[in-house]
């Protein structure tokens, strides 16, 4: 009689599966604002009410920030140094203080979530990345002491600054 | 594993056995069933006796699509029903039984592909398509041009008034019975816009080209008679062609839920002869009186 | 053997499980109870078209109406099919549990917080949401459109916040068991269409309801942060409101993303599990088991990309509209290889007409005209006259509520036995069919009769119009009294569901001689489902009348060495 | 919320049985706000908060007023044009009239103005009232409103009832924050409902179904008011005496306001006199 239950390759295609379909949601979540964002630009175009605001300049150095964590995250995954993950959560965190300031920064310069679409959608991108953010740390804070999760916390951490980049490309490019 | 495990093989106390002998019982009643809804379903599609009579161009080809439908699936259906209840009665008994090979699977799997295919897209294609085009696509000849302005929960009817020209108009202006549709009083072209109430008339056998807009939420513009409906969406225009074939008065419903008063937002269609509709028009004065 | 031991107290056994089959059962339960609620609206608005007399006030009837339509969707039928796959998946596919029991358990207890803040919606002031189950802006954006649009509407986009966030934990849960808890023999393709169907459906899910996550949300914002996504200027009372300038099409697209897949993912478990009912009864393999799959793979395909034809008199460009309709149609294609299929399923039949059995031949003959009534209303001009009518009210009612009803049912009466151990009454279950089936497929199909006459959909009195004074004078009150007859019969069901459970007739192991693994595990199953050793699959999952072989039925868990079969090797 | 509770129990009785009754209970104006002068919470309390005093207050009765102050409204100049109201569409207002109605937001006969709300603006201080036993009563009868104009006091119940044979539905705005106060259908001929007014302020009130219909609800904390009639005359009685401003306002032509003082007994005249 068997005592392990589920047998360990098994589990750790499960996490592998688990996460891959995480992805795609997450995917689909972002893909459906950018498809509103779209949208939106091109009524606002044609009525032209399109005012894009400047994005504060601290979101720049945010992407340096969680590019940074990200590089930390991964060196942590090869030679699992703990010390490097902190690192990387530490600056999450910042990361997460930094949209704060940007936030700030924006209200500061009289742009508030109604003041327009662009306004809006700024606003809501980075609410509900910040908010996968969060959930990462929580996430990343487990890897620390389950090394058998670490690698897929870390490629989910990757994920979600590929994300980051997305909204970037979405509130920067489109 | 602490737990004792039952084994699968265990024998229960009073199982449960399958009774052979009592047959396919419901099997006649099952067929009737099936037979007479289905039946009855096709036929009185067919006579389709509440629709009300096609008063317009478009509706027209609009009822050629539904026939269509009608006959082509309502045979399917039929047939479909027969070979189910002659599967059922017939029964396959006891005796040897040769398993469809995966070819006659496959084909089975191809013929349904190939005739609903040809079915469904002949009738978007084929059926749909021009009458789709001749509503959104093509440019109506020497149309009449009226704007049908949704609220909750009624409709109002702005012609642009002698000079023919629709004046501008803003949401800001609109005041209730003075100035329902918005219309700005500095501006000419508006002066002699005739507003009327929720009816709208119309001459017979032109197109009608009817703009849509609304003060509020989104209503839907529809007159069965025509056959043609068409949402009003808030901050946006939207347009919907029409040619009516006979004179007489027709329904304008909503039929888009748009609030408490959604059931009641009933507005009429006149439609005159041109020389009446033409009497009709000069008569009447703009809502500012121009 | 597995993760989490066998549970001792009776919190840990009935409440908190996190035992695959009691929290299927739980899910079925809390969907029977919600279902209840959502019948007793449907009820309601029944009785006010048949005699609208005083009954409800309009804005009553309207939240009415929306709360019978999110509760059935979201809250009955969904959970209905989580708790089935819940329950037979692992036991399906030779499973000890699902792969993620906390997450599972965490899914249902979500799953009745959200029914609990959707049903609060009727508490709130104003009444509950009332801007219909589609819950269009700007009609639900604002208190000053509709008294429902206030917290009743806020309450309704938090319930199906957290609804989505149960039904993806779910979805992740099914998706992951499917792809890797199989036992030792089970290749995709000896999988038994029910897991299929859920496949296909979770995989649907996963990716469409995002969509709806992102609208949902927006939608909150422009209720309570003042941001103009749907919202538009509007006049009020002769006042001009400014709620901007936003684009409110754009939510019926998102919502239709999801929406129009959504369909798809209640129907095509409820379509595959049929298969698996009447190969037992008809002692036949389904028919085109491989056809059927890749049939299956093309509707769920197809049916991310066509959700435009939900909104052909939108004003949408006429070219898209042209696409949308071509796309829509072909997805008759698949669907009628499936239906083909169900009905050669009962070629050459050996019938055993029980009840299960009845109930799913009165679904194939659903599917048969909710089908066809698909074509009418994917065809982009017929749609513009039925659109919004009672024939989109029959059409839908026939896919998600008579096939999805009619095969749970089928379903439920096939596997009670292996859930409890207990037969239910087949007396009460041919009665129960016969009040339910033909009443229920009368009810919507004489709606699509109304809809061919242009009766409106969500009018609180149908007689304000005099275009549609046949349909409305003689169908109506028929309507009603089938509905009523249809609702009241499942009284029936539910005294023989929990009667049988404890007082039935026991079952035994496999009482239908069915042939896949969940019959190979003791009824109800224990704790772990198999005994000490998974069973191993030698075969497909139909194999009933084999050839050569003097047996009724070759279970696939049944070495059987001397059968000339061509699929017995077992793959690693 | 105690209606809404009522309205779901109900919804659990029985299907036959109606949920009218949950409609009858006294109700609020929509906006949570206790008798008061927080004036800051949009709520429309526009009548005088800071005369009120919490000291010495005296408890108004019949006795205490003897008081009359009597007048007439003017309109001097051309009578604006009035619009004529299309009624044509729905199946009874089409056939309620047999002469054209014109709307009502100008109705001057013989250079007098109808419609217009005079009141007592200030000058009441410390004196409290009760909320009064009558109610008044919005009718909705030919597809018009009656009154156009209509006075009430705080508490005081309003019956709304629909006279038609159609649908109306009667959706009242506070009017300075455009808030939604309330907005219900009545759906058969004779229904009625009732509800009442915490807040002083003037509330918007139209029909959707039938867009001419309109009319206003000023909530006053005290009972002297009134509305001038066709020959543009209007009464404020039983006041007690004292100096008072009165104002006189029109939906179009605005308000004007004038000072009165009455002695015990003394009843005073006063003529207002709008213009373009």
């Amino acid at each position: 009689m068997s005592t392990t239950g589920i047998a360990a390759p098994v589990r750790a295609q499960n996490r592998r599966v688990l996460v891959a379909a995480l992805v795609a949601t997450v995917v689909m979540l972002f893909t459906a604002f950018a498809a509103a964002y779209l949208e939106h630009q091109g009524a606002a175009r044609a009525a032209n009410k399109w005012s894009p605001v400047a994005l504060p300049g601290v979101v720049w150095i945010n992407t340096a920030i969680l590019a940074f964590s990200s590089v930390l995250a991964e060196v942590f995954r090869q030679s699992r140094r703990r010390g490097l993950l902190w690192g990387a959560m530490g600056l999450g965190l910042v990361f997460l203080g930094g949209q704060v300031f940007a936030w700030l920064e924006l209200r500061r310069s009289g742009v508030y979530l109604p003041t327009n679409s662009y306004a809006s959608f700024f606003y809501i991108l980075t609410i509900v990345h910040a908010a996968h953010i969060a959930l990462a740390l929580v996430a990343l804070a487990t890897a620390a002491r389950r090394p058998r999760i670490a690698s897929l916390c870390v490629g989910f951490w990757h994920f979600l600054g590929v994300v980051w980049i997305y909204v970037l490309f979405i509130l920067k490019g489109l | 594993m602490t737990e004792t495990v039952e084994s699968p093989t265990a024998p229960d106390p009073k199982p449960y056995q399958w009774n052979n002998g009592s047959g396919p019982g419901g099997g006649a009643l099952l067929l009737i069933a099936f037979f007479l809804i289905g039946t009855i379903t096709v036929i009185a599609g067919f006579m389709a006796g509440w629709r009300p009579p096609a008063a317009s161009e478009e509706g027209q080809g609009i009822d050629e699509t539904i026939t269509y439908l009608l006959v082509s699936t309502g045979v399917i259906v039929l047939v479909g029903h027969a070979v189910l209840c002659w599967f059922l009665l017939k029964g396959g008994g006891t005796s040897e039984y040769r398993r469809p090979s995966a070819k006659t699977e496959w084909l089975f799997g191809l013929i349904p592909v190939i005739l609903m295919l040809a079915i469904s897209e002949a009738g978007v294609l084929i059926v749909s398509g021009p009458v789709w085009d001749s509503l959104f696509v093509e440019k109506p000849v020497n149309p009449v041009r009226v704007e049908v302005i949704g609220k909750q929960f009624e409709w109002i009817v702005r012609y642009p008034g002698k000079d023919g020209i629709f004046g501008k108009f803003a949401l800001k202006w609109v005041h209730g019975v003075d100035n329902p549709a918005g219309l700005d009083d500095t501006d000419d072209n508006a002066l002699d816009d005739v507003l009327n109430g929720k009816v709208l008339v119309v001459p017979v056998g032109r197109p009608v080209v009817v703009s849509l807009r609304s003060h509020d939420v989104i209503h839907s513009f529809f007159v069965p008679d025509f056959r043609v409906k068409q949402d009003l969406l808030p901050g946006y225009t939207t347009e919907i062609k029409f040619t009516p074939t006979r004179t007489g008065k027709f329904e304008i419903a909503c039929a888009e839920l748009c609030g408490l008063g959604h059931y009641n937002m009933r507005g009429e269609v006149h439609v005159l002869p041109q020389e009446e509709y033409d009497t009709w028009i000069r008569s009447q004065t703009g809502h500012f009186g121009g | 053997m597995l993760d989490h031991p066998a549970p001792k107290g009776f919190l840990s056994r009935y409440v908190f499980s996190l035992d695959h089959k009691v929290i299927g059962i739980q899910y079925i339960v809390g969907a029977i109870v919600m279902g209840l609620v959502a019948a007793y609206l449907a009820l309601l608005i029944r009785t006010q078209l048949a005699w609208s007399g005083a009954i409800q006030q309009p804005e009553d009837y309207l939240a009415i109406v929306t709360m019978h339509g999110t509760l059935m969707v979201f809250f009955v039928v969904s959970p209905l099919l989580s708790g089935l796959g819940n329950y037979l998946i692992p036991l399906h596919i030779g499973a000890r549990d699902m792969a993620y029991p906390l997450l599972n358990m965490l899914s249902f207890w979500i799953y009745v917080l959200a029914s609990v803040i959707m049903l609060a919606s009727f508490l709130m002031p104003g009444g509950a949401a009332a801007g219909g189950w589609t819950a269009y802006p700007p009609l639900s954006g604002s208190e000053s459109f509709l008294p429902g649009s206030g917290w009743g509407q806020t309450l309704w986009i938090l319930g199906m916040a957290l609804f989505i966030t149960s039904f993806t934990m779910g979805g992740l849960n099914f998706l992951t068991t499917i792809l890797n808890m199989r036992t030792k023999g089970m290749t995709l393709f000896r999988m038994p269409l029910t897991v299929w169907g859920f496949l296909v459906a979770t995989v649907l899910a996963l990716l469409a309801f995002p969509p709806l996550t992102a609208a949902a949300l927006m939608l909150l914002f422009d209720r309570h942060g003042g941001t103009s996504f749907f919202m538009v200027d509007a006049v009020i009372n002769d006042q001009l409101i400014a709620m901007g300038d936003g684009t409110p099409l754009l939510f019926q697209h998102l919502f239709w993303f999801l929406g129009h897949p959504e369909v798809y993912v209640i129907v095509l478990p409820c379509i595959c599990l049929l298969f698996e009912v009447l190969a037992a009864f008809t002692r036949r393999p389904a028919f085109g088991y491989r056809p059927s799959i890749y049939a299956l793979l093309c509707v769920g395909l197809l049916s991310m990309i066509v959700w435009g034809h939900h909104m052909f008199v939108t004003g949408m460009n006429p070219w898209v509209g042209k696409y949308f309709s071509i796309a829509t149609v072909i997805i008759t294609a698949p669907f009628a290889v499936i239906g083909v299929n169900l009905v050669a399923s009962v070629w050459r039949a050996r019938l055993r007409l029980a009840t299960p059995m009845l109930f799913a031949l009165a679904t194939i003959s659903a599917i048969g005209f909710g089908g066809v009534g698909g074509l009418f209303l994917g065809t982009m001009t017929s749609d513009i006259y039925f659109h919004d009518t009672y024939f989109v009210v029959g059409h839908f009612h026939l896919m998600i509520g008579t096939v999805t009803m009619l095969s749970i049912m089928a379903a439920i009466y096939f596997w009670f036995p292996k859930m409890f151990g207990k037969m239910m009454s087949e007396k009460l279950g041919k009665l129960h069919f016969w009040l339910t089936a033909p009443s229920m497929m009368a009810v919507f199909i004489l709606m699509h009769m109304q809809g061919l006459g242009g009766m409106v959909r969500r009018t609180y009195d149908t007689s304000v119009y005099t275009y549609n004074e046949g349909a409305n004078s003689s169908l109506t009150t028929p309507i009603t009294i089938l509905a009523m007859i249809a609702v009241g019969a499942q009284a029936i069901f539910l005294w023989n569901f929990f009667y049988s459970a404890f007082k039935g007739q026991p079952s035994g192991r496999n009482p239908w001689e069915a042939s896949t693994l969940e019959w190979e595990a003791p009824s109800p199953p224990p704790h772990g489902n198999f005994g000490d050793e998974l069973p191993i699959v030698h075969r497909g999952p139909y194999e009933y009348s084999p050839e050569g072989v003097d047996q009724d039925v070759l279970p696939q868990a049944a070495p059987d060495p001397d059968v000339a079969s061509t699929d017995t090797e077992i793959p690693e | 919320m105690f209606r809404l509770l009522t309205l779901f129990l109900c919804l659990s009785a029985a299907a036959l049985v109606g949920c009218g009754g949950s409609d009858n209970a006294s109700d609020s104006d929509g906006c949570g706000c206790e008798a008061g002068c927080g004036c800051d919470d949009g709520c429309g309390c526009d009548d005088g908060c800071g005369d009120d005093d919490d000291d010495g207050k005296r408890a108004y009765t019949a006795a205490a007023g003897t008081a009359t102050i009597k007048g007439v409204v003017n309109w001097s100049g051309k009578a604006p044009r009035r619009v004529a109201i299309k009624m044509g569409g729905d199946k009874f207002c089409s056939t309620a009239h047999d002469d054209t109605i014109l709307s009502e937001s100008w109705s001057i006969t013989d250079n007098k103005l109808q419609n217009v709300f005079v009141q007592v603006k200030s000058g009441l201080k410390g004196w409290t009232f009760e909320k009064p036993k009558d109610k008044k009563v919005l009718d909705q009868t030919g597809c018009m409103y009656d009154p156009h104009v209509l006075g009430i006091q705080t508490g005081q119940d309003l019956t709304i009832r629909n006279s038609d044979p159609t649908m109306h539905n009667i959706h009242a705005i506070v009017f300075d924050t455009k808030k939604n106060a309330f907005n219900f259908a009545q759906t058969k001929q004779g229904q009625e409902n009732t509800r009442s007014f915490r807040r002083p302020g003037r509330y918007y009130v139209k029909c959707d179904v039938h867009g001419w219909m309109s009319c206003h609800i000023i909530v006053t904390r005290n009972p002297f008011h009134d509305v001038s009639a066709a020959d543009g005359s209007f009464t404020l009685a039983k006041l007690p005496p004292g100096e008072y401003e009165i104002s006189a306002w029109h939906e179009k032509a605005g308000t004007k306001t004038q000072t009165v003082k009455v002695g015990a007994g003394e009843t005073k005249e006063i003529v207002f006199t709008f213009s373009r």
